[in-house]
């Protein structure tokens, strides 16, 4: 699997003259690599954990250590590589005259090689090297268009945050190396259970937050919205599908197998991140015109999502109660799974559309189902199964995540029910803003009229584009109804690191592939049957509209009247999300600036409205930090002041303070 | 187990034309007018049936698809909800989520349409109609939070079979403040007076209709009967859950059958004229005010929670 | 053995007084760097083997680490020398040097290597003569461009580093008096061998005091804060060949004395003492650093404050000690010539393009000097601390030093610092690397020899961030138990 | 150990002469008078030294103190002077601080060292006065190069801080080994000629060696 990715990787660097081939030869090596990297998890998540280290007696050792948890995030990873490298063979077309290929194709496999590195490291040192190799790499992607200014800023922003995230987990892991003598992982467990519950405390907290800034929650997001829109869309797709789920597998591995979970207000406090994390980064990703930056948002809320169900499933496994806590596990692992699998989808799709219209504003299109009919079809399913819509993957995962937060009645403290509840309150916001979003999205860009030059040439994308997204559309579709194969091999995940299994006990799998939970008293739900419900019904309406044919004039929209062929009087994305946003005013605070051309006193020629919301994190956390930094750097600098005669004074100075301190020490 | 498929299908269409003509009757009749026969909506959708229906040009497939998909959706959450007997055949296939998200199937496919038309009308009733949706769910889930912590389940089967077992002492406060909350969404969701105005062309007011404005023929007589079975379930939701007294349990005769329909109508009927009465007495909230009501109903099912806890938790 | 060692950078010196064309000369340099290369790792693996070799009446003294340096200072001037053959042959060619100043570059660069040579392998004494020869030394390289600047930036350079070594001559002469207290006064009282195995029975206070002048003697010329005002000047103002020499080597000499009396010291006064000054001296360098590497204009100056960063940063390993924070102090040292060398490098070849060291005025190097562009943002990188590289891996190891010593504080102070260098070291590189090149820069490398020096010292940075060698690591490690005598 | 030659008049004279040299630099504004002083100042230390080797019988200190006299007293200050006529500089020092401020930091620099060194009390009675001098002798030679705008005058200060540094050499320890002196004169000459190089190059480059114009390498 690795020496795939390494052909792969070196081929692309040799070949970087001759575009064509180059491009071919290191996406087909990434996606064969892609394949092996599924066997490979399958059999360890059937089989054993996997060791191998290739260590040398010298400082540094390298060794990898691949257990269940590890194995499932291969397969994350594989199966988005996969149906990406097919899909950027087609998307690469873009670049052939203007950028260097190779280097491409080079970074990308060395990207995807980082990141199952970082899923199985064994040993501190070896992870943090692979992490931040990891970033940096990626830092390369994103930069890679590096002409636009704004590319350079995403990629200055995400290098610090990426940075500071990196202090966190190298503090974390101090404390661990401090209790257990050793920096290999093994010994981390059980340091993590003998440290005093303050050490546990702060290596928990360390953690979060450095993994945190990782997976982009709500304070340490602001990189996310920045970074992703800014690299090239088959990188940004790989991103927001897996990169960001290492740092859960890391969060998940610190909670749970070096801390044991035992701290009971942890599970409050992911909760509550990820909780805000959803909200906030729905109720962005709303009004944000730009596609690439809607989708970046809808990735911060959907890892607070998954940080809701890993939160309920803490919350229980420390207040006793393995088996559901299994259960919320499961729900967050599944909806991993399918963000990784319909976010990518989603960034492909908007790949496409940047590389047929080369505008990523959705003000700018629409009309464009017209002329991509086949790509329309394929975005229309990765929406349908982000908004959790019934029959497709998404809502799975979401019936799952509400199952585990209303089985919270078993638990006797009156707490965690109302926090629970609440949270489910705000998911189920999440959700309807969710597909709020996401209609708006689909709608504007594809239907109606197209709004500008772009849309109106728009042109069908070439094969391998549409089969990468097919790909990962099928799968959706396969997530969605299919729930019945998936969960058994979930289920095995969970418990190896939670413990007990929630299947043996309380998940079973019945007929027609349903899902019950009979913990408590037969809630359950099977896609399957419901999808076939639909279909079956699908024949009453047909046969209505079947019985006698009837003509179907072609006439003008109604526009009570006068016709109304231009695309102009249709609603705007930014009109569409307008409610939304006059509801929030206070997050939002929406700036408004119009500007009208007379040409005479009375006929207003045109009239120019622009709005732009206020990033509100940005301008009340981030800049008044930097700008505080700044200033005192400025003071600072006066110390170098040129003089000569200033610079004998300072050695004066300390040659007296040094004495003092020796007189005084001394006698 | 077909057989009773079938049947209730046959139900559902059948009762949903009658139930918005009885309550167009009895709004007529609060304004004092004679207001259209109880059996009016049925004309309409034969009508509707034998008419032409004109498509806009700058209209994609999605146009035409979008009525039979919500109209499929509503029809299949209706055979998960409990109409007449507990037991349903396919009450294993979904529960009360399942509902929630076929409607919202249902919504989306419709706002969608309503998009693809071009028309701002289409575009404003989208926007509103996801709006007000958006709104509608937490305290959607909040309520049925509040019954499912009663019940320890979402399966509606399972929740009117125990509830309907515990006969009176069911109505206890929680089940009331759930139900008042429920009574506030049930409006939301069906488009009624203080949310929207079903009756009216006019773009302040009319935020379904709005959506469904391009529709015509055929395509309109199927969306305006989605719109009715919709209603109908809401109701029969509300019906049920909180007041299942009279409905079969498991495995009942035929006779038993009959009586459990026969007071489910009844109950129907009752709501109708409740929600009839509640459409006249108000006015319609301004758009931006719609969220004060939704955070009322919102606190109601945390009040339901909160209730329950204290009285359970003890 | 050392002689040969001694001797060859001074015959170079000569023979480039005796050539006639540029060609001779680079040929005789580039012949003398390969020899003083040679020669050095000779001297690196007879110390391997036998431990300490002392030769010509015990003046010339060589144990592990010195040898050490001498590693350093004969790999780094090496490289510098490929480097300034290119360097110095673009400025040929567009006229800047003529034959004349070129051979005083050769002989000059040549004497510098001897000079600091000789601070690896003196004695005690011998130490302050050879350090005040090195300024000597590189204060007249420093003049070769009559620019105001360099001039300017000579003359600081100049009186600072005397006047610190001056407090140096004073400490070494109370270390002496206390010395000749025991020792008597016979002449080998100021040998380290002795010196270290009588240490414990010097009079504490008088060490104190002697401790003192050495740390703000030998802390000027090893740039630590307060008395590092005339690094930026010097190492900006010096053609780059030289100020790759001065940031990677010179400053690790001056840290060799302080290391080197820091043993002696803390065998009478105890730990405490010293190690707490080293640490507070290092944090306040680090400190010092950060304002001016977040709002510099200058990139040359960027890498001189940088390298107060540093220097800073193995003070603080020395002083956190432990064996790990003395492996990871000897660790950075190397890592950090290495480094630095390519990033001043890296930071010649755009001075040649661009003729301008603003920040602002330089922009797109990875489009017009791809292969620079590259090397200088591995540089980067690993000048900051980014894992896949040398420095990550020093760094690392000093602060666990520093966290299993207990000192939490000054640890977390120092991630702290590390994160705003890099934030602002990152911004400044970022904004010369990426974007569309100015107008008028002719695409293409400088000259394939600049080229060559940093692909050798790439390589170093690069392979030593993943792989330690073990017979490095053993060496290190012997360097480690030289110091940690204790 | 030698103890008694410190305790003899003669020393204490000799110590007490240097300070006053010291001070009639500081109070000098001519340039030439300053040479003068620092001329004498040597002077008489290679006196002292003399002394000390004649006390201590070891004949090296006899060479170094031979040599004080000819580097120091006669050599140097000729540098000096015919860097003064080369560059036909202007006579009078500027000045940041003036004179009568300047001697009265002089007199509390040497009331402090002498305090500084008497608490250090290890430091055996009788060398006691003789490091005190040679600490304020450093203190006042870096007050000297703090305080003049001229490079020359800064020259001067370091070359005042060495005679401090030799006066405590011999006093501490009589006199270090010799090959060690040698080093060290050796330095200190070649330091004094590249100083004089410098100038030249600034008096080039500047046109005047007042060091307020080397003020623009800033941040």
């Amino acid at each position: 699997m690795v020496a795939f990715y390494l052909i792969g990787a070196i081929s692309s660097v040799i070949l970087n003259k001759k575009d064509r081939i180059c491009s071919y030869f290191s996406f087909f090596s990434a996606a064969a690599g892609a394949l092996i990297g599924a066997i490979f998890s399958i059999s360890v998540i059937f089989g054993e954990t996997f060791y191998l280290t290739l260590s040398q007696d010298s400082y540094l050792k390298f060794g990898f250590f691949v257990d269940k948890l590890s194995a499932f995030f291969i397969l994350v990873i594989s199966i988005s590589v996969f149906a990406v490298s097919i899909f950027s063979t087609g998307y690469v077309k873009e670049y052939f005259g203007k950028k260097n290929i190779g280097h491409l194709g080079f970074l990308y496999n060395i990207f995807i090689l980082s990141m199952i590195f970082v899923v199985c490291a064994n040993n501190a040192i070896m992870f943090l090297i692979v992490w931040e190799l990891m970033s940096v790499i990626s830092f390369f992607l994103v930069v890679y268009e590096h002409e636009k200014p704004e590319t350079r800023k995403a990629g200055f922003i995400y290098i610090v945050m990426t940075h500071i995230g990196t202090g966190f987990i190298l503090l974390s892991f101090m404390i661990f190396a401090g209790t257990s003598g050793s920096f290999s992982f093994e010994t981390f467990n059980p340091a993590g259970l003998t440290m005093t519950p303050l050490l546990k405390d702060l290596a928990f907290i360390f953690a979060f937050i450095g993994f945190g800034a990782k997976a982009g929650i709500v304070p340490l997001h602001i990189w996310l919205p920045y970074a992703h829109p800014a690299a090239p869309s088959n990188v940004s797709a790989l991103m927001s599908g897996v990169m960001i789920k290492t740092a859960i597998f890391m969060m998940i591995r610190i909670s749970f197998d070096f801390l044991g979970a035992s701290g009971s207000w942890w599970g409050y406090i992911v909760l509550a991140v990820g909780t805000i994390s959803a909200i906030l980064g729905i109720l962005y990703a709303v009004v944000e015109p730009d596609m690439k930056k809607m989708l970046a948002f809808s990735s911060i809320e959907n890892i607070g999502i998954i940080l809701i169900g890993l939160g309920a499933s803490m919350i229980f496994f420390a207040s006793g109660k393995p088996i559901i806590s299994a259960i919320a596990a499961i729900a967050a692992l599944y909806h991993l799974l399918n963000h990784s699998v319909f976010k990518g989808l989603l960034f492909m799709g908007a790949g496409s559309i940047l590389y047929s219209t080369h505008t990523k504003n959705i003000e700018e299109l629409g009309g464009i189902i017209k002329k991509m009919p086949l790509s329309a079809i394929l975005i229309l399913i990765g929406v349908l199964s982000i908004s959790a819509m019934p029959p497709f993957s998404g809502f799975v995962s979401e019936w799952l995540t509400f199952q585990s937060l209303l089985l919270s009645f078993n638990l006797n403290n009156n707490f965690a029910i109302i926090m629970l509840s609440i949270s489910a309150a705000f998911l189920a916001l999440t959700g309807a803003l969710a597909a709020y979003c996401f209609l708006k999205f689909f709608g504007m860009v594809f239907l109606a009229l197209p709004r500008s030059e772009h849309a109106r040439n728009a042109k069908e994308v070439n094969i391998p584009m549409l089969v990468g997204m097919g790909i990962f559309a099928l799968l959706s579709i396969l997530l969605g109804i299919l729930p019945v194969y998936v969960l058994p091999v979930l289920d095995r995940i969970a418990a190896s690191f939670i413990g007990t299994s929630a299947f043996s006990q309380s998940i079973s799998v019945g007929t027609f592939g349903m899902i019950s939970i009979p913990s408590s008293q037969g809630i359950s739900i099977s896609t399957p049957v419901l999808l076939a419900m639909l279909l079956i019904l699908m024949l009453i309406p047909a046969i209505i509209l079947l019985i006698n044919r009837r003509a179907q004039p072609i006439y003008e929209t109604w526009g009570c009247g006068q016709p109304i062929s231009t695309a102009r009087n249709e609603y705007s994305a930014n009109a569409f999300s307008k409610p939304v946003q006059m509801w929030f005013k206070s997050l939002y605070r929406p700036a408004r600036e119009t500007e009208a051309t007379y040409s005479s006193p009375y006929l207003k020629e045109s009239f120019k409205f622009e709005s732009k919301i206020e990033q509100v994190f940005e301008q009340y956390l981030y800049n008044p930090v930097v700008d505080f930094v700044m200033v005192k750097s400025r003071k600072a600098k006066l110390i170098q002041t040129g003089s000569i005669h200033a610079y004998l004074g300072y050695i004066f100075g300390i040659l007296i303070i040094l004495f003092m301190f020796v007189i005084a020490g001394g006698s | 187990m077909i057989a009773q498929i079938i049947f209730q299908l046959f139900i559902i269409i059948a009762l949903a034309p009658l139930l918005s003509g009885i309550m167009k009757k009895v709004k007529a009749f609060f304004q004092i007018r004679k207001g259209p026969g109880v059996l009016q909506p049925y004309y309409d959708i034969l009508k509707l049936l034998q008419k032409d229906s004109v498509v806009s040009t700058n209209v994609s497939w999605i146009f035409h698809a979008a009525p039979i998909v919500s109209f499929v959706a509503v029809l299949a959450a209706g055979l998960l909800i409990p109409i007449y007997i507990t037991q349903l055949s396919l009450g294993f296939a979904g529960d009360l989520i399942a509902v929630i998200y076929l409607f919202a199937l249902a919504r989306f496919f419709t706002a969608l349409a309503s998009l693809d038309a071009g028309s701002s009308f289409g575009g404003m009733g989208g926007s509103r109609e996801m709006f007000i949706a958006s709104l509608v769910e937490p305290a959607l889930m909040l309520s049925i939070f509040a019954v499912a912590l009663n019940v320890g389940s979402t399966n509606l089967g399972f929740i009117s079979q125990t509830v309907s077992g515990l006969g009176f002492d069911a109505v206890s406060p929680y089940q009331i403040l759930a139900f008042v909350a429920l009574f506030i969404i049930a409006i939301a969701e069906t488009g009624r007076i203080p949310v929207d105005n079903p009756a009216t062309h006019l773009e302040l007011t009319m935020i379904h209709e709005a959506m469904i404005l391009e529709y015509s023929g055929k395509q309109l007589a199927i969306v305006e009967l989605g719109a009715m079975i919709k209603q109908l379930l809401i109701y029969s939701l509300l019906a049920n859950i909180f007041f299942p007294w009279g409905i079969a349990t498991g495995g009942a005769g035929a006779l038993a059958m009959v009586f459990a329909i026969l007071v489910y109508v009844i109950k129907i009927i009752i709501i109708g004229i409740t929600m009839a009465v509640v459409e006249t007495s108000t006015a319609k909230w301004r758009l931006f005010r719609l969220p004060e009501l939704m955070s009322i109903s919102l606190m109601l099912s945390f009040l339901a929670i909160v209730a329950f806890i204290i009285v359970k938790g003890g | 053995m050392i002689e040969y060692l001694l001797l060859a950078p001074v015959l170079t010196g000569i023979l480039c007084f005796l050539t006639r064309s540029k060609k001779q000369v680079e040929t005789v340099s580039l012949i003398g760097s390969i020899a003083t290369l040679i020669l050095g790792l000779i001297l690196v693996k007879n110390v391997y083997q036998n431990n300490v070799i002392i030769s010509w009446t015990n003046a010339l003294f060589a144990d592990a680490f010195s040898a050490f340096i001498v590693l350093i200072v004969s790999i780094v001037g090496f490289v510098a020398s490929v480097y300034s053959i290119g360097y110095m042959g673009h400025e040929f060619k567009h006229g800047i040097m003529d034959l004349r100043k070129l051979k005083i570059y050769y002989i000059l660069f040549h004497i510098f290597m001897f000079t600091m040579l000789l601070v690896g392998v003196t004695n005690n004494l011998g130490l302050w003569i050879a350090i005040e020869m090195t300024t000597l030394v590189s204060a007249l390289l420093m003049i070769l461009h009559t620019k105001k600047s360099s001039v300017e930036a000579a003359w600081k350079y100049m009186i600072i580093c005397t006047v610190g070594i001056t407090f140096a001559l004073f400490g070494t002469i109370l270390t002496y008096y206390g010395a000749v207290k025991i020792l008597g006064e016979s002449g080998d009282a100021l040998n380290w061998t002795s010196l270290i195995a009588v240490a414990d029975q010097f009079d504490p206070t008088i060490m104190k005091l002697a401790f003192i002048f050495i740390l703000i003697g030998y802390g000027t010329k090893a740039g630590l804060a307060p008395m590092h005002t005339w690094l930026p000047d010097a190492h900006s103002e010096a053609p780059t060949p030289v100020s790759a020499l001065l940031s990677g080597v010179l400053l690790n000499c001056a840290m060799y004395g302080i290391i080197r009396f820091y043993t002696i010291a803390t065998k009478s006064t105890g730990p405490a003492f010293t190690s707490n000054l080293l640490i507070i001296f290092g944090l306040l360098s680090i400190g010092i650093a950060v304002p001016f590497i977040i709002l510099q204009e200058d990139y040359k100056r960027m890498l001189a404050y940088s390298s107060v960063e540093h220097m800073g940063i193995i003070a603080l390993g020395i002083g956190f000690g432990g064996v790990l924070g003395v492996f990871g102090a000897i660790l950075h040292m190397f890592n950090h010539a290495m480094t630095k060398s390519l990033m001043f490098f890296g930071a010649g070849n755009v001075l040649l393009k661009h003729e301008t060291k603003e920040i602002d005025k330089v922009s797109g190097i990875m489009k017009s000097m791809p292969a620079t562009g590259t090397m200088l943002l591995i540089g980067g990188l690993a000048i900051t601390g980014s894992p896949p590289f040398g420095i990550f891996i020093s760094e690392f190891t000093i602060l666990s030093a520093g966290f299993f010593q207990g000192n939490i504080i000054s640890s977390v102070l120092f991630l702290l610092f590390i994160i705003m260098i890099f934030a602002g070291f990152f911004y400044n590189l970022s904004k010369m690397i990426f974007g569309t090149p100015k107008s008028g820069i002719v695409p293409g490398e400088v000259s394939r020899w600049t080229l060559g020096a940093m692909v050798i010292v790439a390589v170093f940075v690069i392979v030593l961030g993943v792989y330690i060698p073990p017979f490095f690591y053993d060496m290190i490690m012997k360097v480690v138990a030289v110091i940690r005598v204790i | 150990m030698v103890e008694v030659v410190f305790g003899s008049k003669i020393m204490q004279l000799l110590i007490a002469f240097i300070l006053v040299s010291t001070f009639m630099i500081l109070g000098s504004t001519r340039l030439y008078s300053c040479v003068r002083a620092f001329g004498i100042q040597s002077f008489l230390l290679a006196c002292v030294a003399g002394i000390v080797a004649y006390s201590t019988g070891k004949y090296d200190i006899y060479i170094v103190a031979l040599l004080t006299l000819i580097i120091k007293s006669a050599v140097i200050p000729y540098i000096f002077i015919y860097i003064i006529r080369e560059i036909k500089v202007k006579k009078e020092i500027e000045l940041y601080v003036n004179i009568s401020p300047s001697l009265i930091i002089g007199g509390t620099l040497v009331v402090i060292s002498y305090y500084l060194i008497r608490s250090i009390s290890i430091i055996s009675e009788l060398s006691s006065l003789a490091l005190s001098a040679s600490m304020s002798l450093v203190s006042i030679g870096l007050f000297i190069m703090i305080s003049r705008k001229k490079a020359l005058m800064q020259m001067l200060g370091i070359l005042i801080m060495e005679n401090g540094l030799f006066l405590g050499a011999i006093s501490l320890t009589n006199g270090m080994p010799l090959l060690v002196e040698l080093g060290i004169f050796f330095d200190v000459l070649i330091g004094v000629l590249i100083m004089g190089i410098l100038i030249f190059r600034i008096n080039k480059t500047f046109e005047s060696i007042d060091t307020d114009l080397l003020k623009n390498l800033i941040g």
